[in-house]
C-alpha cells in the first residue's frame, strides 16, 4: 500500500462509472427504463430548465441528458452544453418578433383587462400546494383518459392565436420610451466572443437566458428585498410557441422551420427623467426570456436586466446592478464545476501552504 | 405540439471534440498570447464535458494544438495516474484518434499538467500546458475585471507589492505559498497557476513554450521560450521556494528513489509514520527503475 | 526668481451631455450651475489661475460652487471638458489635459509621483484595510522603491513628520481618530516629496483643536519643503491662515480673485461681501 | 531732502462700495505724501480720516480706487503698489515691506517664538537659526522666556502686541507700516518698543506710522502728514 498515492486512478474511475450505472438501474427486475417522452411530458418543469440552462433547444437530447444524469439539473444542463460545443454553426436567425408567439398563457399585472384578454393558462400559481395522494398509485387508464376527454371538449376557435403586446399600449401613450432597437443591430455572441467588460446589453441578456434559475432568482430577490430599487410591475408574462424562421439558403426569404416553447417577461419599472431637460420622464423596462416554460426565471431575468441597465448608466450601487458580479456568477455550469473541483487532489498546493505556515510559525517562535 | 418527425441526433464527435471554428479561435488567441508574454488573452471558452475547474481551459488548448503526430503526457499533482489526469487522458484519446500518449516527460511533445511543472528539464521541442483556476494575480487586490485590465495595461502592480509589504509587516515573511505572482518580460504579472514556488524558477527562460488555459475565467496566456520570469519580491527579501529539511536542517530524500532534488509529497502512513516521496511520478520511477519505467505507460493501459 | 508651477487656463467641466447654451445660461448671474436647456451640470466653467513655487492658493466657495471639482480635474480624478493646464517641473513641462501628449501611464506617474492629494474623507485617500505604513508603502512602491527596509524607514520618517506615533505605523488607519487619519493621508501624499499638493477640505468635520494642529502641519510643510499647494475650503478661517492668494467660486465660476487679506477685508463682489460679512 | 523717496503716494483715493446697501463709503480722498528711508513719517488726523485705510492700501489689503503708490524696491526698480500683480506684492511682503497692526493674527497652536520667527522660516532659515534670532528679540521686548513655547493666543493684550511687533521687524523690512503699535502697552514696554523702532529706522528702514497718542508723534516723527475726513 506504500505507493498507493501514485497509481490506481484509472481503475477507480472505471469502477465509479460502473457503480453509477448500477444505481441508475437499482430497481432491478421491477424497474422499467424511463422513456425520453416520459421525461419531456411528465417532467416539464425540469425539462424546461435543462433546455434553457443547457443553451440548446433540443427537447430529445435534453430529455436524454436528464435521464443519464438521473435528474440532476446541473449535470443534465452540463451534458447538453458540452454537446453544443461540438456542433458547427450552419446558419443564424434574424431577430424574431415575439408578438407572433402562439400563446398558451399570458397575464399582465399592470392592467385589469388587456386587448386579447388575460389568459391564465396552466399555472400552479393559484393551486393549493397539497400533496395529491391520489397520484401515488395512478392507473394508466385514468391517466390516459384525462388527456383524451380534454381535447374533445375544446373549441379551438375560442382563443385567438396571437395577442398584441401590453407594452405597446404604454408606448402609444408615451409613458414608455419606444424602443430604439429595430432588431438590425448585430447581437453580441457570448458563445463565440469573450466577454470583456463593459459588455453590451445583448451579451447580458444572453448570459442570463442561459443562467441557472436559482442563481438568477437569488440575485434578483436581493434587489426586490431592498438591495436595489427596481420596484417592478409585471407588464406581461407570456408563455407559448414562437415560430422560428431561417433565411432560405437559395432565395434568402425567411422560411419557418419549426417553433420553440419559450417564456417571456417584460417588467415596467420606476420612471426616469430624460437625457435633457426637455425630454419627458418615462417608465423604464426590463426584459427576460428563456427557452421552455419557466416564469420565475423570466421574471428574475427581467428585473436583473433593469437593474443592470441602471448600474451601467449610474454605476452599481448594489450587487444586482453590477454587470460583472451578476453575469460572472449566474452560470450553473461554471459555478458547479468550480465548486466540484475542490474535491480534486490539492496535495501540492497544500504542501506549499504547510511550508509557509511552518516557516511563519518558526519565525514567531524565535521572536517570542 | 408534439414533434412527429423522428429526429436522430448526431452521435459522432469531431476530432479534438471542438468544432473547427472554436479551435481556430483558440489557436489565434495562443498566437496573441505568445506575442504578448504574460498578457491574458480573453477567448470564448467552450463547455467541455468535464467540470469547470477540472482543466477545461488547458484541455481546450491541448485539443487545439495536438495533431495525430503528437505524443501527449497528462499529469495532475505530478502524477500520471491521478484520477483527473487519467480522466483527461482518456477523453483526449477518445476524441483524438491516433494520438500517442506517454508518461515519460522526455518522450512527450505536448504536456498538460495541473499544479506541477515536471522535474526533468523541458526542451524547445515541447509545449507545456498548465491548468489555471484563477488567471489574474490582481484579483487579490481588485475584484473588478475592468479595473484590473487597466492596471495590467499600465503595469500598475503597486497594490500587489503592498500585499507583500503587509505580509512582511505581519509575519516577517511573504506568505504566498503557490500561485506566486510572477512578472514576465518586465511587464505583465501573471498567475502561474497553482504550481508551488518550487516550480516558479522553471518558468524563467524556459526552453519549452509554456501555455496557460483558464476555461471558466476564459483566458489564455503564455510564457514564450527563453523569456524572463521573475517572482515579485523586494530587493532585500529573497524569493524562497519550499524547503524539505528535517529538524537538523538536512535535505529530506524521497523514500522511494532517494532523490534530494525534487518536490516532495508528505503523507502519513497507516502506522503513523511521516514519509516523503517525489511528487513527480515519472521522475521518481525513472530514477528507481531506469528508462524501463516506460512500462508504466499507456501501452499498458491500451492492452 | 519665482518659478511657475502650474498654469491653468479656461478649465471647464460639465456633468451630463451638455448643449451649446450650457455656458451662457449658467453661472453666478443666473445663480445656478444647472443648464435650463439640457439639465447638465456645469460644475466648473472657464477657470484660470497661475501658481508659483511654494505658494498656497485658497479656493473658497460654498458646496456646489465647483471648488473641489477643480482639484479633482487637476489630480485626474475627473476628466475635463475644456481648457488647458500646464505643470512645470524640473523634469519639464506637462500639458495635463492633452490626451495626445500624456498617456494614461504618464498621467498616473504625475498623479502618484509629482502630485499629492488629501481628501476630506480619509476613505478616498487611504485604504483603511491596510496598515498606515502600508498606505505609504503603496506610494513608494508605485515609484519603484522596492527595498523593504528602505520603505519601512521612509514610512516611519513620514509618520514622524506628520506626528503620527511610531507605534501606530503597523495599525490599520480604520481604527484611528479623524485627525490622525488626516495625518496619515498627508504623510502618504508627501511620500514622494511631490512639488504640488492638493488639499480638499482637509479640516472639515474635525474638532477645532485637531483642525489647528493640521493647519500647523501644513504651514510647516510649506516652510520646510517649499511645497506648492491648492487648499479647497469653505472655511474663511482656514483660508486666512494658510493661503497667500485666494479665488472665490460660485456656480462653477471664479467671481473674485486676489490676495487673501484683500479678499477678506476689501471684498469687491457682492457675493464675497455677503460671504465675509456672514462669517465674521 | 534731496534723496529720492522710498515711497511716493500720489492722489490716492479709497472708498468702499457696499453692494447690500448700494452705497459708496469714502475713506480717503486725493492723498499725496512721501516716505523716506531712515525717517519716520507719521499720519495724523481725526477718527475716520482714513489713516488706517491708507496703510492698508499701501500693503494692498485694500485695493486703491485712484492714484499711485510708487515704491522704490531693493533692486532699484519703481513699483506701483496700487497696480502691481499679486505675486509681486507677495514677494515684496516677504522680503521688503512689513506691516504691524494692533491685532495679532497667527496659527492657533504655534508657539510664540515660532510666530515671531515665521517670516524667517518662509525665507528658508532653519528652525534653530530662526528661533535664535526670535529669542533675542523677545528678550529685548521683555517677554518672559517661559512664554516663548506657548501659543500667544493665551497672552495678555500687551504681550500679544509685542509679539506682533517682533514678527513685523524680525525680517528687517525696508518699509515698515505701523498702525498704533503701542496702543495697549504700559509705559515701560512702550519704551522698549519705541527704542526698537528707532533702532530699525537708524539701520535704514523707512517707517510710516499711526500713533494713538499725540505725544508719541511729537517724540518719534521726523515728518507729519495731517489728514482730514474725506
Amino acid at each position: 500500500m506504500a505507493y498507493v498515492a501514485i497509481q490506481g486512478g484509472q481503475r477507480a474511475i472505471e469502477e465509479a462509472a460502473r457503480l453509477s450505472e448500477y444505481l441508475r438501474t437499482e430497481q432491478g427486475i421491477e424497474g422499467r427504463p424511463v422513456s425520453l417522452d416520459d421525461i419531456k411530458y411528465q417532467l416539464r418543469g425540469l425539462h424546461s430548465r435543462i433546455l434553457s440552462e443547457g443553451g440548446l433547444y433540443h427537447p430529445d437530447l435534453a430529455a436524454l441528458a436528464i435521464k443519464q444524469s438521473m435528474g440532476d439539473p446541473l449535470e443534465a444542463s452540463f451534458a447538453l452544453r458540452a454537446y453544443r460545443s461540438t456542433r458547427p454553426r450552419r446558419m443564424e436567425t434574424a431577430a424574431h418578433d415575439t408578438s407572433r408567439m402562439r400563446l398558451v398563457r399570458r397575464i399582465s399585472a399592470a392592467f385589469k383587462d388587456i386587448p386579447g384578454g388575460q389568459m391564465l393558462g396552466a399555472t400552479p400559481d393559484y393551486s393549493l400546494r397539497l400533496l395529491r395522494f391520489d397520484l401515488m398509485d395512478e392507473s394508466p387508464e385514468a391517466f390516459q383518459e384525462i388527456a383524451g376527454t380534454w381535447m374533445e371538449n375544446l373549441n379551438a376557435d375560442d382563443v385567438p392565436d396571437t395577442f398584441p403586446k401590453v407594452l405597446d399600449l404604454l408606448m402609444e401613450e408615451g409613458l414608455l420610451a419606444s424602443s430604439d432597437n429595430d432588431g438590425s443591430e448585430e447581437a453580441f455572441d457570448i458563445t463565440r466572443q469573450p466577454m470583456i467588460f463593459p459588455v453590451p446589453r445583448s451579451a447580458a441578456l444572453q448570459s442570463m437566458a442561459r443562467g441557472e434559475t436559482g442563481s438568477l432568482l437569488m440575485i434578483a430577490y436581493s434587489n426586490m428585498r431592498g438591495y436595489g430599487d427596481v420596484h417592478p410591475t409585471v407588464g406581461e408574462v407570456r408563455v407559448g410557441y414562437l415560430p422560428v424562421e431561417l433565411p432560405h439558403p437559395v432565395t434568402g426569404t425567411p422560411v419557418e422551420i419549426g417553433e420553440v416553447l419559450m417564456t417571456e417577461c417584460e417588467v415596467v419599472a420606476m420612471y426616469e427623467g430624460g437625457d435633457d431637460a426637455q425630454a419627458q420622464p418615462r417608465f423604464t423596462v426590463g426584459y427576460g426570456a428563456c427557452f421552455g416554460h419557466n416564469e420565475v426565471k423570466a421574471i428574475a431575468m427581467a428585473i436583473l436586466d433593469r437593474a443592470l441597465q441602471k448600474g451601467m448608466q449610474d454605476g452599481a450601487a448594489n450587487p444586482s446592478e453590477d454587470p460583472e458580479f451578476v453575469l460572472l456568477h449566474i452560470d450553473g455550469i461554471d459555478s458547479m464545476g468550480f465548486c466540484t473541483h475542490y474535491k480534486m487532489p490539492h496535495y501540492v498546493t497544500f504542501q506549499s501552504d504547510m511550508d509557509r505556515l511552518r516557516t511563519t510559525q518558526s519565525k514567531k517562535e524565535r521572536d517570542l | 405540439m408534439r414533434n412527429d418527425t423522428p429526429y436522430t441526433p448526431s452521435t459522432a464527435y469531431p476530432f479534438g471534440f471542438l468544432d473547427a471554428y472554436a479551435k481556430r479561435e483558440i489557436r489565434r488567441s495562443i498566437l496573441k498570447a505568445v506575442a504578448l508574454p504574460g498578457y491574458q488573452v480573453p477567448y470564448a471558452s467552450r463547455e467541455m464535458p468535464m467540470g469547470r475547474g477540472f482543466g477545461t481551459g488547458a484541455l481546450q488548448l491541448t485539443l487545439s494544438v495536438v495533431g495525430p503526430d503528437d505524443t501527449l503526457k497528462v499529469i495532475d499533482q505530478g502524477s500520471d495516474d491521478s484520477v483527473n489526469a487519467v480522466n483527461l487522458r482518456r477523453f483526449i484519446r477518445k476524441t483524438c484518434p491516433g494520438i500517442q500518449t506517454t508518461t515519460l516527460t522526455e518522450a512527450a511533445t505536448v504536456l498538460q499538467s495541473r499544479h506541477r511543472i515536471p522535474e526533468k528539464p523541458l526542451t524547445e521541442e515541447q509545449i507545456c500546458i498548465l491548468q489555471v483556476p484563477y488567471p489574474d494575480p490582481l484579483v487579490y487586490v481588485e475584484p473588478t475585471e475592468e479595473k484590473r485590465r487597466t492596471m495590467h495595461g499600465e503595469a500598475d502592480y503597486a497594490r500587489l507589492w503592498v500585499k507583500l509589504y503587509e505580509d512582511m509587516r505581519e509575519f516577517d515573511e511573504i506568505t504566498i505559498s503557490h500561485r506566486y505572482p510572477t512578472r514576465i518580460n518586465g511587464h505583465y504579472v501573471l498567475d502561474p497557476s497553482p504550481i508551488p514556488r518550487y516550480d516558479v524558477p522553471k518558468l524563467n527562460r524556459s526552453r519549452a513554450l509554456i501555455l496557460f488555459g483558464a476555461g471558466r475565467e476564459k483566458k489564455i496566456y503564455a510564457v514564450p521560450p527563453f523569456t524572463k520570469a521573475e517572482p515579485l519580491t523586494f530587493e532585500d527579501v529573497p524569493f524562497r521556494t519550499e524547503t524539505f529539511v528535517d529538524a537538523d536542517g538536512n535535505r529530506l530524500a524521497c523514500r522511494r528513489c532517494g532523490a534530494t532534488d525534487s518536490f516532495l509529497d508528505e503523507f502519513t502512513t497507516d502506522t503513523g509514520e511521516k514519509v516523503f516521496q517525489c511528487s513527480d511520478s515519472d521522475y521518481c520511477l525513472s530514477r528507481s527503475q531506469g528508462p524501463a519505467s516506460a512500462i508504466y505507460t499507456e501501452a499498458r493501459h491500451d492492452a | 526668481m519665482m518659478r511657475k508651477v502650474l498654469d491653468v487656463k479656461g478649465l471647464s467641466k460639465v456633468y451630463g451631455k451638455g448643449c451649446p447654451y450650457c455656458r451662457d445660461a449658467t453661472g453666478p448671474r443666473f445663480d445656478t450651475n444647472i443648464c435650463p436647456h439640457c439639465a447638465s451640470v456645469v460644475a466648473v466653467h472657464d477657470i484660470s489661475f497661475t501658481l508659483y513655487e511654494g505658494e498656497i492658493l485658497g479656493v473658497m466657495g460654498e458646496s456646489g460652487s465647483g471648488k473641489s471639482t477643480v482639484v479633482k480635474c487637476l489630480y485626474f480624478d475627473e476628466t475635463v471638458d475644456g481648457g488647458t493646464a500646464h505643470f512645470f517641473d524640473n523634469h519639464g513641462q506637462y500639458n495635463l489635459f492633452d490626451l495626445f501628449s500624456l498617456n494614461a501611464a504618464q498621467r498616473r506617474w504625475l498623479r502618484y509621483r509629482r502630485f499629492g492629494m488629501v481628501y476630506q474623507n480619509p476613505h478616498m485617500g487611504l485604504n483603511l484595510g491596510i496598515s498606515a505604513g502600508g498606505n505609504i508603502a503603496e506610494r513608494l512602491l508605485m515609484n519603484d522603491m522596492l527595498i523593504y527596509a528602505d520603505i519601512r524607514k521612509r514610512a516611519s520618517e513620514l509618520l514622524q513628520r506628520t506626528e503620527v506615533p511610531e507605534n501606530r505605523m503597523d495599525d490599520l488607519p480604520g481604527h484611528f481618530s479623524g485627525g490622525m487619519q488626516q495625518r496619515v493621508q498627508i504623510a502618504k501624499a508627501l511620500a514622494t516629496n511631490p512639488p504640488l499638493l492638493f488639499l480638499d477640505e482637509v479640516t472639515t468635520g474635525l474638532d477645532v483643536s485637531v483642525q489647528a494642529s493640521i493647519l500647523d502641519l501644513i504651514i510647516e510643510i510649506q516652510d520646510q519643503l517649499k511645497t506648492t499647494m491648492i487648499v479647497v475650503t469653505h472655511d474663511l478661517g482656514v483660508i486666512r491662515l494658510l493661503a497667500g492668494r485666494t479665488i472665490v467660486m460660485k456656480n462653477g465660476c471664479i467671481i473674485e480673485a486676489g490676495l487673501t487679506d484683500q479678499i477678506l477685508e476689501d471684498p469687491q463682489h457682492a457675493y464675497t461681501q455677503r460671504l465675509v460679512a456672514s462669517a465674521l | 531732502m534731496t534723496t529720492s523717496p522710498l515711497l511716493q503716494i500720489e492722489g490716492l483715493s479709497k472708498s468702499f462700495f457696499m453692494h447690500d446697501q448700494q452705497k459708496e463709503i469714502p475713506s480717503a480722498r486725493e492723498v499725496s505724501f512721501r516716505v523716506h528711508s531712515k525717517r519716520l513719517t507719521a499720519l495724523v488726523g481725526p477718527t475716520g480720516a482714513g489713516k488706517s485705510s491708507i496703510l492698508k492700501a499701501i500693503y494692498r489689503t485694500y485695493i486703491p480706487c485712484k492714484g499711485r503708490i510708487l515704491y522704490r524696491s531693493a533692486a532699484g526698480k519703481t513699483v506701483d503698489l496700487a497696480s502691481a500683480d499679486e505675486h509681486t506684492i507677495l514677494a515684496l511682503r516677504s522680503r521688503e515691506i512689513g506691516f504691524v497692526t494692533q491685532f495679532l493674527f497667527a496659527l492657533p497652536r504655534q508657539p510664540a517664538i515660532d510666530v515671531v520667527a515665521s517670516p524667517l522660516y518662509r525665507r528658508g532659515l532653519s528652525k534653530a537659526d530662526g528661533r535664535q534670532k526670535a529669542g533675542a528679540l523677545l528678550q529685548r521686548l521683555h517677554i518672559p522666556e517661559h512664554l516663548w513655547g506657548l501659543s500667544p493666543t493665551t497672552f495678555s493684550g500687551g504681550e500679544r502686541q509685542r509679539i506682533n511687533l517682533a514678527r513685523g521687524i524680525i525680517g528687517r523690512p525696508r518699509l515698515l507700516l505701523l498702525d498704533e503699535p503701542t496702543a495697549s502697552l504700559d509705559l515701560r514696554t512702550t519704551g522698549d518698543v519705541l527704542e526698537m523702532i528707532t533702532e530699525l529706522k537708524n539701520e535704514g528702514t523707512g517707517i510710516l506710522a499711526i500713533f494713538h497718542d499725540p505725544d508719541l508723534v511729537q517724540r518719534m516723527a521726523d515728518a507729519v502728514y495731517q489728514l482730514d475726513r474725506p
